[in-house]
Order: C-alpha cells, then sequence, then structure tokens
C-alpha cells in the first residue's frame, strides 16, 4: 500500500512537472536570451487556451492540433509587442524591463478579462483520453499526452536553436549582441523572433492545457508564478534547465503535499526557491560563476 | 533658500488639506502620503543603491500583519506601528544579507519571490493570521472626522520622518558610499566601503518605514488579508512613482507618488471595469517615453513647442 | 536656470494634484432628490470577479424592474432607484475603503455589501458607524451578524442549514455509509462550511477520516485525492470556487477516486460547473440558499419564483442561480421596508428591516435579531442529467438522491 | 627584512581553467616591484585576489603578517592596499572631487564627508587635477582618468599600492611624467606593485621584476637578467623570435 502510495505520487508529480515544464520553457528563452522578464507569458498561456477552446467549440478542431494555431497566433502577437514596444528598452535595467512588461499585462490581462469575461471555461472532449491503470497507479492520458507533445515541443525549440539558421543568430545575439550585428545579424529582428518563439511556447502549453486546467484571464498568475520558479530552479535560460527545473517542482510540490499537508505544496516549493537563490543562484542546471 | 521656502509651501498645504476638505479627500491624502513613503523608502535601495528591488509588498505586508497581530492581542496602537516597522526591518536586515549577493535580475526575481513566499506562510498559518480569511482590528472608539484626522496627521509624521532620514543620509557617508556602490560596486568595496553593511543598511531604512506605513494601513482600513498586502502591485508602484520623478532625487519621490496617486484616481473613477488595464498603459507610458523622469524634461521648452 | 524650472515645476505638479483634489471633492451629486442612491462596491476584477458579475446582473435586474414599474413609492411619492458600482478588485480592504467613499462622496442612501463573508464582516464596521443599512447578498457565516451591528440584514441562513441536510441525505442513501472525507479551500468561506459539515458529518455518526486544506491559487490536488483515494470515503465532500471545484472533478476522474457520494459547495450550483465538468458534473450533491426550482407566491417586484426566473432568462439568456437571486432579493427587501416605512430615512428604514416579514419569489422573509435572515429553508440539490434538480425538501423536491456512478 | 606581501602557492581556477597556478613572490617595504607578462597572462586576476574581489582557490597571502585572503575587499583596503584599475574608471557619474573623496572617506580616518573633500582638494593637486575638481569623472580625457585613479588611491593613504597598467594608451611625455610621479611616491614611504607590460617602463623604475606567462611565474630577479632570460623571450616574443635571437648570438 505505501509503495502505491509513493509510486503514485512520483507519477502525479513527474506528470504535473511535464506540464510545468512546458509553461515555463518559452519564460526561460526570454529571460536568458534577451534578458526580459516577461511577465505578459502567463497571459499568453491563457490566450493559448482560449484559441484551442475556440477551436474546438467551433471548428471542432482537437486541442493538440491547435497546440500549431495557438503556436501560430502567440508568435505573432509576441513578434508585434516586441518589434512595436518592448525593443524600446532592450538594453535597459531590470526595472525599466520588468515594469514594462508588467503595465503591458495588466493591460492584455484586463482586454482578456473584458473580452471573455471572468467565467471559467473548459474544453471537454467529446471521447475523453480517460486513464491508464496498472499495479494500482492511475496515469491520466491527457495529462501524459500533454507532457509527451511538450516534451517533444521543447526538444523542437532546442533543435532550432542548435540547427537552424535563425537558432544560431539567436544564439549569437545571446552570446555577444555588438559582435552578432558586425555579423549582419538584425538584433532587432532576432529579439522579436526569439520574444515570439517564447510566446509561440506559452501559447502551445496553453492549447495543451485547455483540456486540464480550467480557462479564465484570472489564471494567468497562477503560471506565471511556477514559471519564474522553473528557471530559476532550471537555470536561466537554458531550455534543458526548464524542462529539469519544471520536474523538480513537480515531484518537489507532490510530494510536499502529502507531507506537510496540500496547503503547504505552494510554501514548500516557494522556499525551495529562495534557498536556492541564495546559495546557487544559477539554478541546478546553470553553470557556476553568474553576471 | 528657494528650495526651503517651496518645502515650506508644501507643508503647509498639507496641513491645510484636513482643515479645508472632506473625510474622502483627507482619506486620498493620507494615501498619497503613504504613497510617498514607500517611494522615498524604496529610494534607499533603489535609487541610492541602484539595487533593483521589488522587496516593498513583502516589507509592506509583513508590517501590516506584525501591526495588526499586536493590536489584536492589545498593543497601543503607536507601538504597534513602531513594532511593524521593526519587524520588517529585522526581516530586511536578515534577507539583505542572504540576497543582497545577487545581482541584476536574480536580485529582481530574489526580492519579488519573497512576497509570495510570505503570503503563502501567512495564508497557510491559519491559526495565527486567520489564512486566506483576513485580520479584523479593534475600531477605534472615536468619531469619524477625528479618525480621518488622526490617521492623517499619523501619516504625515511618518512620511516627514522618512524625508528626515532620506536627507539625512544622502548628505552622509552612508549615502555617498550607497552611491558609490551605485557607480560600481567592486570598486566601492576596494574603496574600502564595507559593501554588505551598506547595501544591507539600505535594504533595511527601505523596510523600516514601508513596515511602519503597514502597520498603519492595518489600523486605518481595520481589516486586512494576504492577498491585498502582499499584492505586486505595491512592489511596481513605488518604482513607477521614482521613476516618474528621477530616481536618487531627494523630493522627486514624494511628487511621483502624488502624481501617480492622481492619475491613478482619475483612471478609476472613469473606468469601471478596465481601470487595471488603463493602470497598465500608464506605466507602460511612463516607463517607456519618461525613463528618466518628468523632473528632467525641460519642460519651458516643451511649452514653447507647443506654443508655436 | 534648470534648477530654478525643476522648482516651478514641483510647485505646479502640487498645485494640480490639490486642484484636483478639491474639484473631486465638490463634485457634485446629481439629481439628489427623487432618487435613492445605493452603493455596491463589487469585485468587478481579479479572482472574485466571476462571482462579483453575477452578483451585479442580480442587482441590475432588480433596479430596472423597479423602475420600469415607476419606482419605489416613499409615502406616495416615487422614488427612482439608482445603484453606485465600484470595482474593488477582489481586495477586502479596497472594499471597505469603497463602502466609506460611496458614503462620504457618493452620498448613497443604502448600500449593498461587498462579495462574500470575509469583506461583508470588514465593511459592515463602515455602515456602523455611518448609520447606513446594509443589506448582505452574499454573507452566510453567523459570525459576520453576531457582531451586534444594528445596520446589517443578510439574505443567507447559517452554513449548517446547507450541510445538516446534505449529511443526513448520505447518510439515509447510502448504504452503509460510515466514512466521509473532506477537503476544502483555506479561505473563509469554503472552510467555515467545511468546519460546519465535519460537525454536520459526525452528528450523524460519519467518521470524518480525512480532511484536508489547500491553498489558494492550487493548481494541483493530485496528492490530497491520492491520500482519499487511500482512505476509501463513502463520501466525499469538496469545498472551494468553481475553478477549484472544476479541477478538482477532473483530477478525481484522473486518479480514480470514486466514493458513492460527491459533495461540493460552492459551484455545482452554477451552470459554469456543469458545462465545464461535463458528464463529470452527473450526480454531484450540492446545496444553496436558494433554486431556481424552488416555488414561492412572492408579492413584491418580482411576483412569484417562476415569474423571476422568467423575467431574468428573458434578460440575460439562461437561469438564475442562487447568486443572482440573493442578489436581486437584497433589493427587494430594501424596498419593501422603504415602502413599509414610507421614508428614505436610514433609521427609519432600519427599524422597518428588522421589523419586516414578507413573501418574496426568494422566499419567505424574516430577519433574526443579529439581522440574519432565520425564515429559509435551503435547497438541497443533485446535478442530473445536466441539470440541477431539488432533492430536498420534500415539499418542492423533483428527483430522489443518486449513488455516482462515474 | 620582512616582507610587506607574500604570496605563497597562490592558483586561482575559473570553470576549470586555471588563471593562476602555484605563484608565490614577495614584496618588500619601499620597493618597486614589477610584475610583467603578456596579455592573459593572468596579472589583472592576481591584482583581483590581492585586494579582494575573488578568493585564491588555494594558497595564501598574507600582508604585514597577517592573512588576506579569506577577507572583503572593503577590509583590505582599510589595511592599507590601494589599486588603480586598468579600463574602467571607478565611480563615472560622480564628480572627480567625489571619486577622490570616496577613497578618503573609506579607507582612512576621514571622519566626515566634509574633511574627507578636503583632503581629496590635496591629493588632487598633487596630481595636477584640481582643476577638473568638479566635472563628472566619465568626461576626463584618458591621461587625466589614470591621474584620477592614482589620487584616488593615495587618498586612501595605502602601504602597498597596486598601479594596473597606468601607462597602458598615454604618449611617452606623458610616461615620464608619471614616471617622476610614481618615485616621489616611494619616497613618501609607499610600496609599489607595478603592472606592466611595456617593458621600457619597468626597467627604468622598478628595482625587481617578475613575470607571469600563462598563469605561472616563469622568472624573477633584476630587470637585466629578466630581460635577458631565454624563457621570457619567448613567452613575450614567440618562439619564433626567440629561436632568431638564438641564432643571432651565434652569429656573433
Amino acid at each position: 500500500m505505501a509503495a502505491t502510495l509513493f509510486f503514485q505520487v512520483l507519477v502525479n508529480g513527474l506528470v504535473l512537472g511535464g506540464l510545468y515544464a512546458c509553461i515555463a520553457a518559452g519564460f526561460s528563452l526570454v529571460w536568458g536570451v534577451l534578458n526580459i522578464i516577461n511577465i505578459l507569458h502567463g497571459t499568453f498561456v491563457v490566450i493559448g487556451s482560449y484559441s484551442a477552446y475556440y477551436a474546438y467549440i467551433y471548428l471542432g478542431v482537437h486541442p493538440f492540433i491547435s497546440v500549431v494555431l495557438a503556436g501560430i497566433i502567440l508568435f505573432i502577437i509576441g513578434y508585434l509587442f516586441q518589434r512595436g514596444i518592448i525593443n524600446r528598452v532592450v538594453a535597459a535595467p531590470v526595472l525599466i524591463t520588468l515594469s514594462l512588461t508588467f503595465g503591458l499585462d495588466l493591460f492584455l490581462n484586463n482586454s482578456l478579462l473584458v473580452v471573455f469575461s471572468a467565467d471559467y471555461l473548459k474544453l471537454n472532449l467529446a471521447n475523453p483520453l480517460g486513464v491508464l491503470q496498472f499495479a494500482g497507479i492511475y496515469v491520466p492520458v491527457d495529462r501524459l499526452a500533454a507532457m509527451v507533445l511538450a516534451l517533444f515541443l521543447t526538444c523542437l525549440l532546442y533543435w532550432v536553436l542548435e540547427a537552424s539558421r535563425i537558432g544560431r543568430a539567436i544564439v549569437a545575439v545571446r552570446m555577444d549582441r555588438e559582435a552578432a550585428t558586425l555579423m549582419g545579424v538584425n538584433a532587432k529582428h532576432i529579439y522579436a523572433v526569439t520574444f515570439g518563439l517564447g510566446a509561440l511556447m506559452a501559447g502551445s502549453a496553453g492549447a495543451m492545457l485547455s483540456v486540464i486546467f480550467p480557462i479564465s484571464p484570472i489564471v494567468s498568475t497562477l503560471y506565471l508564478s511556477k514559471a519564474f520558479v522553473i528557471c530559476v530552479l532550471g537555470g536561466l535560460g537554458s531550455v534543458a534547465g526548464a524542462m529539469v527545473g519544471g520536474l523538480v517542482l513537480g515531484v518537489v510540490e507532490s510530494f510536499g503535499g502529502l507531507i506537510f499537508g496540500p496547503e503547504h505544496a505552494m510554501t514548500i516549493s516557494f522556499c525551495l526557491l529562495i534557498l536556492l537563490l541564495i546559495f546557487r543562484p544559477t539554478g541546478i542546471m546553470g553553470k557556476k560563476g553568474y553576471e | 533658500m528657494k528650495t526651503k521656502l517651496v518645502g515650506l509651501f508644501v507643508i503647509v498645504l498639507l496641513l491645510l488639506i484636513p482643515i479645508i476638505s472632506n473625510n474622502y479627500v483627507i482619506r486620498l491624502a493620507t494615501m498619497m502620503l503613504m504613497y510617498s513613503v514607500f517611494a522615498m523608502s524604496w529610494n534607499f535601495i533603489g535609487g541610492m543603491a541602484g539595487y533593483p528591488s521589488f522587496a516593498t509588498a513583502s516589507f509592506f505586508g509583513l508590517g501590516a500583519y506584525a501591526g495588526a497581530l499586536c493590536q489584536v492581542n492589545g498593543v497601543p496602537m503607536f507601538l504597534a506601528w513602531v513594532i511593524g516597522g521593526l519587524v520588517s526591518a529585522v526581516f530586511a536586515w536578515v534577507l539583505g544579507l542572504a540576497i543582497l549577493h545577487l545581482k541584476g535580475h536574480y536580485f529582481a526575481i530574489a526580492s519579488l519571490i519573497v512576497a509570495e513566499v510570505l503570503r503563502e506562510v501567512i495564508n497557510s498559518a491559519t491559526g495565527i493570521t486567520g489564512g486566506g480569511m483576513g485580520l479584523n482590528i479593534p475600531v477605534l472608539r472615536m468619531g469619524v472626522d477625528a479618525q480621518a484626522r488622526l490617521f492623517y496627521f499619523s501619516m504625515f509624521v511618518i512620511a516627514l520622518v522618512t524625508l528626515a532620514v532620506s536627507a539625512y543620509v544622502s548628505g552622509r557617508p552612508l549615502g555617498f558610499g550607497l552611491k558609490c556602490i551605485k557607480q560600481n560596486e567592486d570598486a566601492a568595496g576596494m574603496t574600502g566601503i564595507n559593501t554588505t553593511i551598506y547595501k544591507t543598511t539600505a535594504f533595511t531604512l527601505s523596510a523600516v518605514f514601508t513596515g511602519g506605513a503597514g502597520a498603519f494601513y492595518a489600523s486605518w482600513v481595520n481589516y486586512i488579508d494576504p492577498e491585498d498586502v502582499f499584492e505586486i502591485l505595491i512592489s511596481i508602484k513605488p518604482i513607477v512613482m521614482v521613476l516618474m520623478c528621477g530616481a536618487g532625487a531627494l523630493v522627486g519621490p514624494v511628487i511621483g507618488a502624488g502624481l501617480f496617486l492622481f492619475l491613478e484616481e482619475l483612471v478609476w473613477r472613469n473606468f469601471l471595469t478596465f481601470h487595471v488595464g488603463m493602470l497598465g498603459l500608464m506605466v507602460v507610458f511612463l516607463v517607456i517615453f519618461l525613463p528618466t523622469g518628468l523632473l528632467s524634461v525641460d519642460y519651458r521648452k516643451f511649452l514653447k513647442k507647443v506654443v508655436r | 536656470m534648470r534648477k530654478r524650472s525643476k522648482i516651478s515645476l514641483v510647485v505646479l505638479c502640487f498645485f494640480v494634484v490639490f486642484a484636483a483634489s478639491v474639484f473631486l471633492s465638490v463634485h457634485e451629486v446629481w439629481s439628489a432628490d427623487k432618487t435613492i442612491r445605493i452603493g455596491a462596491p463589487l469585485p468587478l476584477t481579479g479572482p472574485l470577479a466571476p462571482e462579483g458579475k453575477k452578483i451585479q446582473q442580480g442587482y441590475n435586474l432588480w433596479a430596472e424592474e423597479v423602475n420600469k414599474k415607476g419606482g419605489i413609492n416613499v409615502g406616495g411619492e416615487p422614488y427612482k432607484v439608482e445603484i453606485i458600482y465600484h470595482d474593488y478588485q477582489s481586495k477586502t480592504p479596497r472594499a471597505v475603503q469603497l463602502a466609506e467613499k460611496l458614503i462620504t462622496e457618493d452620498k448613497v442612501n443604502f448600500l449593498f455589501s461587498p462579495f462574500g463573508s470575509g469583506a461583508t464582516k470588514a465593511a459592515s464596521g463602515v455602515s456602523e458607524k455611518y448609520g447606513i443599512p446594509t443589506i448582505a447578498s452574499t454573507a452566510s457565516s453567523v459570525a459576520v451578524y453576531d457582531q451586534g451591528y444594528k445596520y446589517l440584514f443578510g439574505t443567507f441562513t447559517p452554513n449548517q442549514t446547507l450541510t445538516d441536510p446534505m449529511s443526513k441525505i448520505v447518510k439515509e442513501n447510502v448504504p452503509n455509509a460510515k466514512k466521509v472525507a473532506i477537503l476544502a479551500r483555506n479561505d473563509l468561506f469554503p472552510m467555515a462550511i467545511a468546519n460546519v459539515m465535519k460537525k454536520s458529518a459526525e452528528e450523524q455518526g460519519l467518521k470524518v477520516v480525512y480532511f484536508g486544506k489547500y491553498a489558494i491559487g492550487s493548481m494541483d490536488h493530485a496528492s490530497a485525492l491520492t491520500q482519499i483515494r487511500a482512505a476509501n470515503p463513502d463520501f466525499f465532500f469538496a469545498t472551494g470556487y468553481v475553478n477549484d471545484l472544476i479541477l478538482i472533478r477532473k483530477q478525481m476522474a484522473d486518479l480514480g477516486v470514486k466514493p458513492p457520494a460527491v459533495g461540493m459547495v460552492a459551484g455545482p450550483a452554477y451552470k459554469e460547473f456543469v458545462e465545464a465538468c461535463g458528464p463529470l458534473s452527473e450526480n454531484v450533491l450540492s446545496a444553496s440558499w436558494w433554486h431556481p426550482a424552488v416555488r414561492y407566491k412572492g408579492t413584491s417586484v418580482f411576483g412569484p419564483t417562476q415569474k423571476y426566473n422568467q423575467i431574468f432568462e428573458k434578460k440575460y439568456g439562461h437561469v438564475p442561480d442562487y447568486g443572482h437571486a440573493s442578489a436581486s432579493v437584497a433589493g427587494v427587501m430594501l424596498q419593501l421596508a422603504i415602502e413599509k416605512a414610507g421614508s428614505i430615512d436610514p433609521k427609519k428604514v432600519r427599524d422597518s428591516l428588522a421589523s419586516l416579514d414578507a413573501m418574496t419569489f426568494y422566499g419567505p422573509v424574516r430577519f433574526g435579531a443579529n439581522g440574519q435572515i432565520n425564515s429559509l429553508k435551503p435547497p438541497v440539490f443533485q446535478i442530473q442529467g445536466g441539470t440541477q434538480v431539488v432533492i430536498y425538501p420534500p415539499e418542492i423536491k423533483e428527483s430522489e438522491f443518486k449513488l455516482s456512478t462515474k | 627584512m620582512t616582507a610587506l606581501l607574500q604570496l605563497k602557492n597562490v592558483s586561482r581556477n575559473f570553470g576549470g581553467l586555471a588563471a593562476l597556478s602555484e605563484v608565490s613572490f614577495d614584496v618588500h617595504p619601499g620597493e618597486i616591484l614589477g610584475l610583467i607578462g603578456p596579455n592573459g597572462a593572468g596579472k589583472t586576476t592576481l591584482v583581483n585576489l590581492v585586494t579582494g574581489v575573488y578568493r585564491p582557490s588555494s594558497g595564501q597571502i598574507i600582508f604585514e603578517d597577517k592573512p588576506i585572503n579569506r577577507l572583503k575587499s572593503y577590509a583590505i583596503a582599510r589595511m592599507g592596499i590601494a589599486r588603480t584599475f586598468q579600463v574602467m574608471q571607478p565611480f563615472p557619474e560622480m564628480t572627480v572631487v567625489d571619486n577622490v573623496a570616496a577613497g578618503a572617506l573609506f579607507a582612512t580616518g576621514a571622519s566626515t564627508l566634509e574633511e574627507a573633500k578636503e583632503l581629496a582638494q590635496v591629493h588632487l593637486e598633487y596630481v595636477d587635477l584640481k582643476k577638473f575638481a568638479n566635472t563628472p569623472a566619465a568626461s576626463l580625457t584618458l591621461p587625466n582618468r589614470k591621474r584620477l585613479e592614482l589620487a584616488k588611491s593615495l587618498a586612501m593613504n595605502p602601504k602597498l599600492l597596486l598601479l594596473d597598467e597606468v601607462m597602458a594608451g598615454i604618449n611617452s611625455v606623458e610616461i615620464d611624467q608619471s614616471l617622476g610621479l610614481i618615485k616621489s611616491l616611494v619616497e613618501k614611504g609607499i610600496t609599489i606593485l607595478l603592472i606592466e607590460h611595456i617593458m621600457k617602463v619597468v626597467m627604468s623604475v622598478c628595482s625587481r621584476v617578475v613575470v607571469l606567462h600563462h598563469g605561472s611565474l616563469i622568472c624573477e630577479g633584476q630587470p637585466n637578467y629578466v630581460t635577458s632570460d631565454p624563457q621570457v623571450i619567448k613567452a613575450y616574443l614567440g618562439s619564433k623570435f626567440a629561436a632568431r635571437q638564438n641564432r643571432v648570438s651565434h652569429e656573433q
């Protein structure tokens, strides 16, 4: 019995961690490359969820296919936000950039509230995916699928950064903006593309999460605070770090909830975060020596 | 000389408010003074030492809860405010030693997350703090008008003390050393500045008055809950206020607070369900177009341009 | 030169702010006569926004209906009704401030309290201070009314009037029912109702085998639900707001938590819950202070319950839930009291409210000595076939209790 | 004669790369010790270790018989070690006099800001910068910035002064002026560690020279001895040049 409980909680944690990882990947990318803490991220996730919801209701598109659609929509939104507004302060101190994205988030989130209202929606599939069960351990298929898809997307992002032309340009700009500019890279465009990719990841995550979490503009702050924790846990700007950070957070929350009671699960993860910031600010996957 | 005259004029004006206006205006004026305490406090660490602190909400919330719990347990109101300030200060000292070695984004995030941690802790410590149910603070047994004025003048005193300490610090080695740290921390260390102590002191100063204001707030509104006093917006507002009037300047934060409250109130009155969004636009506008402060705009030149 | 321009700018700023504040303070209260102004601080943005919107719909419907019929008759003279809304952003202290602003600056005659027991309790001090009669449309905790205040009246009966019949139904209908598990959001109302459920269940001879709290803003309940599954309860009762309960219901299915009876408060009364949970909402048990299936021969502006449902549906396109109805009846209570008093004097209206005895679409209205309504018998209902059907009290029940199958 | 500053087997690694390995030498009171080496030899790292910016990965640094390798930089500064910076100027947006006053205020006994500013004026006079006292440090020309650095370090009233490439980027006339200034400092009783890669400068003023190459100490001794050391020539001029030099001397 105790073993079943242990493994069930472990599985719960890992699956939840997979979802967390896909929330955080884009946030981490933007932070790492642009040095911008994008407060808008949570709201981007919510827009992704709404896209998938309405695509399913009106067009019958399966949310896992909407991942592509939501990604494209968010890429455009992200690109425009960066090109139009955020680029003006890209080299500014963190005070400025953080306040700016915070202000933008207040605006965008309130707009969503006006357009979609605060009522909670949830996407119910006509044919639910069901639950896998073996040896008394339950694994919900939709979460599992979302997790696998998230892993796939994260790997895809990793591959894009490593292998594609634009990816190399992003990495180059991140290493040394001046040098990259001299080599003919249009840094403004690259920044906007990066921000767009971050938003794309958020949108895709949102689409996947639409079958799992209730949808409302209000939940954006929950996503955002998870992204924060995961990013610092995993190490900034590293796509692999987001993956690891997400899984660690998922497992810590699950076991924290089991041992200390569910009301303390979040406190525990935050305390973990503060300790990590104090003793190892570069995160689990980060390299030593910072700023 | 002229600056002093202006200062005196402003003080007289502020003292006149409770005599010539109604309770609601007094409430707004009290709020403005409280905002200016936030801004001046933030200025110690953010303006003088150049550290991007988002910890205002933590200090405020902690002070509010410390003060409220004192009052619930029978401590007199004014003493509870002092205790609120001190609790925040001690917390800031310890926290500062832990996180002030972080730079840039890491420091920003660490200071931002602290409020979340405190909120969660207070939320789950239901037995002591009432958790999400919030905390009711005993109501003062006195007339409505008298109460409004009492709180106004109390906040006035707190703001004045904060201003005085700011002025004192900026003219002393502490302020001078912080200025050095802002410019180049490594060099400051090698010049003989104990950067850890200086930074931590600045952080503590920024906490003590914010915490006191938090305890004040608890007594003033008679009810606090974690969602309200640890709100991230509380951390953002003083930054915008200081940015509006130029970081590091002495009276800048006070004027920034007044202007910000005015704009906030204006937006809030005119948009029932979209005022948060308008507030966001306002922040965006201020950050993009006035990153060095309104006071840096040569407004005479601007006026000339407009006239022509 | 520059320095001087800075200083004068400083002075200018102060003048602007000062002038503006004076302007704001004298900001004219228009058409003060022939209008009854009622202040309503509501959470129109922030986490409580869905609730706030509902309440606003309920108030608006009442005001519209009254004004359509010529207004409130005050000693033979018709008064129009105007409700002044302010958004308190789901932040309770802001609600308290707004209550004061509404009274001192907007000069309202009466007040509708903010949402929920916590905010109502916090704001009740203000209306008491100024002696403004206040109707609480969403506060059930006895603690709110037992403060000794004279100007506060509430539309909800105490929480155990919901949990007592629920646990009784479970005890009577679930074969061999012994064990109860309770999971509550760590927040005022959800905790209060979880605590009284514990008491009600124990009074029925049920044993509480799990009692857990989850943090506000939790995105995952897997650990708690895994433990609950291991405890194998006959009745699982979860409290929280709509989003929490949607997530909990979904995760119950994910983790194979299948007790014979599932109770939830306060979500299943809302259509969003049913829509968002889809088939999973089937057979979820809940209770609320009102339900569109109740039938009362009300005499006030809305007439009988059926009529109210009709008017509401015509305006908003869906069936009202208890939140809407409670808000509307708050207006009705005020109207009845004013008409009875024949005056809008706060003191007289207050006394009139205290001695009110009327029948409305919401049910009979009488207040206890503490101002909380004590004439209601809240219905228990279950979601069957995608709608809420009343299963208690026997007078109005539409169906029998069914065991959960999913 | 005991050494003022001793380095004993000092090493420092950055992420697995050794920036300094097993470096040992002494600085005697009253001398001008030259520290030379090509770019990337680890000179600035060494300065940063002595002034407490980094801590050694292993080894010991001893100043006036007290180990300082675990102290923070402000404490080291207050013990009497000052430095100038190679590239950056410390507090760019503050005025020249404030820069110097910072040194006077925090590292020595000046008790008030006013006193520190008065002291600063004296030091500015000494390096001939008084006319720029109230301009921001960032607006100074390169040679003047170097002077400011010097004035600021002097204001700290140091026993040991680390001069990090003070001659780089200034013309020969100015170099000669600076050399005069440095010599006058020694007369005031300040010990100097002169970090340079221009050999000419080192030759003319230093009593002893140590040479760093790839993080290791490769030679130590009188200036003349050091410049004739084949290893040093190889390090500085590359192996080809060393070989040619060899051949030339053979042919002769």
